[in-house]
């Protein structure tokens, strides 16, 4: 199998996606010749055509306006928001209309479109290219938010997003885009959305966590071995729609949870978790669920941006005051 | 006939509304004919009245609280029937939510109509009308929906064309502005309509734009664009016509700023006394469609109008059976609340139901 | 004192403040001439002139950006969204630029709008006139949310809101714009934002609630008292900052808690509050804190509002079952 | 010089450039003279060439890896010298990012910049600049800030103008659109300057736009606009301070595009010869502004540039001085990362401050 890093395993699903269905068009800023600023798209083009996948003009609400259109009439859109925080000009088309076309038409009209956003922090940039908003489209009803941390995860989940007859935001964890090499299969294979994956089996202590933070919670739960205690750890995968089942069954058998998000604090992602889990598992309880996250500020520019990024030892640190409890 | 040279003569810098009739009905120039037939003529003015009593009826409805929010169309009709008579089957109608005559004509019931203003989303998913996005009430967002739409029918080598209305407030939106620049940049086979009724709720044109007409904004994008007499049913019939052609011939989108005026309020709990003039009401009264073309009718003897009495009348019970079968519509189920979300009803959403269903079964009889 | 509904408090509000402060500019779509299509602004235009309240062509995402370069230059804008669902078109300015511009510029730059906001369901309207989007602004550091839940309070919050040196988002729930008459002092008077409010102290289990969702749970309070039970009511007044005090307070002495929101539950603003519960009085509960909340759907037309809308029967019946837990 | 009468008799439409010199400085009509003094066309070269170096030392800076992404402005300095004479102290400027001489110009420091840059918040204080707002990152959202400033000028009855600036790419997104029509509305005293380097990235004009300029955008809202050589210092002169004029005298705002190109990469981290070819970048290399009024002065024998190299040197010098002074800004306390967000820390920041805080008490030395 080939090696792939997360950038090379999204690129080779639309590559696989675009080969076998001829619906299927790639378009945002800078996704054609350029092959995107992360090289996302890279040669995507040359091989399928400027018709298949090309620039757009600089707007993001058209850009996903009118993906909604062209899903409408067939079409299987994936654009890019070419960062996070560029994503917000286009709040009113994946809010309004993307989310909801097939409920507004009873399910005449579905937009089996695929927004991707490269997203979070820890890159050094400059304002507006460091968010987290997964929340925001959590919150919104209509859409599924797909999130993976592994190369072989984001192909799996990328194409699973692309088959789904429903739009989905897949959030591409940009911190980690070549910081994974992993083995990928060049063929197509999907993973179900929906359905989150235990990284790491254990007994003490449940870590629910997403993207990035994936990494450093494996980091953290390497230094909790050291001290002879048993974690667990959930990827979730997907934002929406949660799967409570496996958070139910983990945090019954370990009774601590902690929750690590990048994303702000309030009415943040976490937040919903906690919630989960005591809907869940509140009577395994036997210490307060707990939420590690942003702050309720934004990011900071790169050189304040430590303090906001959580650490392996700030996880290590809450791992130990909930086992502690 | 509006062809390309009269379009290529044209300039939205002029200020020059297009216009074929006066405001009687007379035609402008001896030497105009109407490119349509005689029946299509008759037709016409059928529908403008079938459209106007409807309108007129839905206004009633809601006054008696038989339906919610409903915005009439009244004066608005020339637009709806010309784009109804222009559109074909595989035509696009991208609605704003003022085009009546243009919804039904793609094959909209009025049954579905009434549903959807009394309050039911089944009232959007036209059961007979193929092609017809429901209606957009962010305003102009829908606009962006249609280049998308364009962008298919050329990426899939449909000849097909779209036709997407807006308001004159709804140029001042940013997806105003984004549409009309895709749609040139693509190509893409789109006819924008600007009903342009000179007032978006209390806001009069001129604090929407200092631009001295509408088209004129398709220069920004080299987007062709004209000003046409949105109350002169075969004005606006030819123009439409020649953008179709015009987009499905692969030259791309255009921009009508169809002149009119909202004779009603803009929906039924709005009170134009607030912002305007009787005097602005009168003189556009005397440009109304309907009378325009009753005009064009009577001086070329086509008719006589001895039987529009019974014609409304028929056409009343006709709309009150649809009413009454949209009255008639099922009660709306606690199931159609999430059975449309998504294709395959997640089990997050079945959960939030089955909590719901256990409240109902277990409330018991004293709340 | 005079008897005031909503509408007039917030009139009256505004036309008090507006007579004080010549920095105070009032506009948005049909505020001028019309007064708004609630008729909140009646009047204003023609006491106080067409330059300070005015109508603007319609264009959320120009109206709430001009108030940010009003505001830098010194003026107090205030600027109303028509409804909820209109607000969308605006977001990227409010995330991007109104809640953050203090910081970006390390306090040189601030922005003192007031951004109002009619919302919720209830009122038969079309789609997107009937939003709960509270989270997404609650989520976003660097504004403040308030939510007044009746008349004598939506003056006293919206002139704390005028006077904020920050942005404030003051979202006004329609549905009792007129269903709630109070006697409202004519002269000026602020209510702290950021301090809950106790409707109804009670011993056996702690509602909390804001907006419209108050005078249901009162409701259904009413009808615990007639089985004995001893309810208490938090009307939050302010969605961000929350009042964490008066929170841990009341849920360790009551220990059961119940939150209501109209908001749709996923990443919804009850998340929050139960995250704060178990951080606060983890140790207190005596059974799940719970959430009422409205389902991950769109909100239905009016014919299928009725599923979505809490109603006081749905809260009595979520008291009942966590009183017996 | 530009007057209303030029203005007047000029038309996007024709799609001619304001230009006053040819690519080697000469000027192009005999007659004209310029409307600024040897004293400040020396000092505009002078300034010019310091934007070039501290720009230049920028790059170099960040390939070194002691700052982070910075977007050269190679080849588009005219502009931002041009509007840096013509800006008064009262006037405000609103830049997108690449706008480094007009940011100087009004009293920025290159320390301030080059924190920014380096990823401080504090190089957006900006101590000793009057009316400049920050970078703005989210591409054509600050035009609409420019509008509301231009509101409140004119409310505060002050005789100021907004210089606010937007690339070709920005002319796209919706806010573009918004804040054109609102300043017409409004006559906000906005001079609206496109920098059409033209790319945005790596997508170039003509996938941008299908209109044959970017100033006929400004036909849409009833805003005079112009198209300027961005590369010629003097026609920019003459055209902003033209506009500001216009501006303050309450005739509303003006929209330049000034047509230019970007020499260098997009960012440090851009990659041109990707998308375009050497050809046009030598065709452009002939227009060099700096070369240009270069041309100009030795032709007039003002001056010869003898001396350059070692002005270059003392630039280069106090470059380097302000840049180890942005080096040694005080570390990023964890305070300001919460300080800032409100005038009154909330309780929760402190709350979450205070953990953080906690955490590093408590950590120990073994993490
Ligand atoms: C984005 C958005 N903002 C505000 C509204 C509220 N609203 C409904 S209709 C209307 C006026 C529309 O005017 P115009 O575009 O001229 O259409 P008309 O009603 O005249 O047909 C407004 C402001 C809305 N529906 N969408
Ligand atoms: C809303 C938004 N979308 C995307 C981006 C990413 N981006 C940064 S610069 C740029 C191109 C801007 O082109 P142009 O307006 O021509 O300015 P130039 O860089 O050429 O000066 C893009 C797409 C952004 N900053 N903001
Ligand atoms: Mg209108
Ligand atoms: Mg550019």
């Amino acid at each position: 199998m080939k090696v792939m890093n997360m950038v090379q395993a999204i690129n080779n699903a639309m590559d696989t996606m675009l080969a076998e269905d001829k619906s299927i068009v790639v378009y945002g800023e800078d996704v054609g010749v350029e092959g995107g600023v992360f090289r996302v798209t890279e040669g995507l083009q040359g091989k399928h055509g400027a018709e298949r996948v090309f620039d757009s003009p600089l707007a993001e609400s058209a850009i996903a306006g009118t993906a909604l259109g062209m899903a409408i009439a067939g079409l299987k859109p994936i654009i890019e928001m070419q960062f996070d925080g560029f994503s917000y000009p286009a709040f009113n088309q994946i809010l309004s209309h993307i989310a909801r076309f097939r409920n507004r038409t009873r399910g005449k009209f579905t937009v089996p479109a695929v927004i991707r956003i490269p997203y979070g922090g820890g890159i050094n940039a400059l304002e507006h290219h460091s968010e987290s908003p997964e929340a925001y489209f959590g919150h919104t009803p209509g859409l599924k938010v797909v999130i993976p941390s592994t190369p072989y995860d984001a192909k799996g989940l990328l194409i699973a997003a692309i088959e789904d007859p429903d739009p989905v935001i897949f959030m591409e964890p940009k911190r980690i885009y070549r910081a994974i090499k992993q083995e990928v299969p060049e063929e197509k294979y999907s993973i179900p959305i929906g359905k989150a994956r235990v990284v790491n089996s254990g007994e003490q202590l449940t870590i629910i966590a997403y993207g990035a933070m994936i990494r450093e919670a494996q980091k953290a739960i390497v230094m909790a071995k050291q001290k002879g205690w048993s974690v667990e750890l959930i990827d979730l995968r997907s934002i929406w729609p949660i799967d409570r089942d496996t958070i139910r069954e983990s945090v019954r058998k370990t009774g601590r949870v902690l929750i690590v998000t990048e994303a702000s604090q309030s009415y943040g992602p976490a937040a919903e978790l906690i919630s989960i889990v005591n809907e869940e598992a509140f009577l395994s309880l036997e210490a307060p669920p707990t939420r590690l996250t942003g702050f309720d500020t934004v990011i900071p520019l790169p050189l304040g941006e430590k303090y906001y990024i959580i650490s392996p030892e700030r996880i290590f640190y809450e791992i130990e005051k909930l086992i502690r409890y | 006939m509006f062809n390309q040279e009269t379009l290529d003569k044209y300039s939205p810098l002029d200020n020059k509304v297009y216009q074929l009739m006066d405001d009687d009905g007379i035609p402008l120039s001896k030497s105009w004919k109407p490119s349509i037939s005689k029946e299509q003529i008759m037709q016409a003015y059928k529908d403008l009245l079938f459209e106007r009593t409807a309108d007129f009826m839905a206004i009633s409805y809601q006054r008696q609280g038989r339906m919610f929010t409903y915005p009439p169309n009244l004066g608005q009709e020339a637009i709806h029937i010309a784009a109804g008579m222009v559109m074909q089957e595989n035509d696009w109608l991208v609605p704003a939510f003022r085009e009546l005559g243009a919804w039904l004509a793609k094959g909209v019931s009025l049954r579905e109509i009434f549903l959807y203003f009394k309050g039911n989303e089944d009232g959007s998913r036209f059961e007979k009308a193929n092609r017809v996005l429901p209606v957009a009430v962010p305003i102009a967002s829908q606009l962006v929906h249609a280049v998308g739409l364009g962008y298919a029918m050329n990426y899939q080598q449909e000849k097909a064309a779209v036709f997407a209305f807006v308001g004159d407030g709804g140029t001042s939106e940013g997806d105003f502005h984004e549409a009309l620049n895709f749609a040139a940049v693509w190509n893409a086979p789109v006819v924008f309509i600007i009903q342009n009724n000179q007032f978006a709720i209390s806001v009069p044109l001129k604090m929407q734009t200092k631009s001295i007409n509408l088209a004129i904004k398709g220069i920004a994008y080299a987007v062709p664009s004209i000003v046409v007499d949105g109350n002169d049913l075969f004005a606006m019939q030819e123009v439409l016509a020649f953008a179709r052609k015009h987009a499905i011939e692969g030259k791309g989108p255009m921009l009508i700023e169809a002149r009119t005026f909202r004779m009603g309020a803009h929906t039924t709990s709005d009170d134009p006394t607030k912002y305007r003039t009787k005097d602005e009401e009168e003189e556009w009264a005397l440009k109304d469609p309907l009378k325009r073309i009753k005009g064009y009718i009577t001086a070329k003897k086509l008719m006589d109008f001895s039987g529009e009495e019974a014609m409304v009348k028929e056409f009343k019970k006709k709309i009150d059976l649809e009413f009454e079968a949209a009255e008639k519509h099922p009660e709306y189920p606690l199931d159609d609340v999430f059975a449309y979300m998504y294709q395959d009803m997640p089990s997050e959403l079945k959960r939030q139901k089955n909590a719901y269903e256990n409240y109902l079964q277990n409330k018991g009889g004293d709340q």
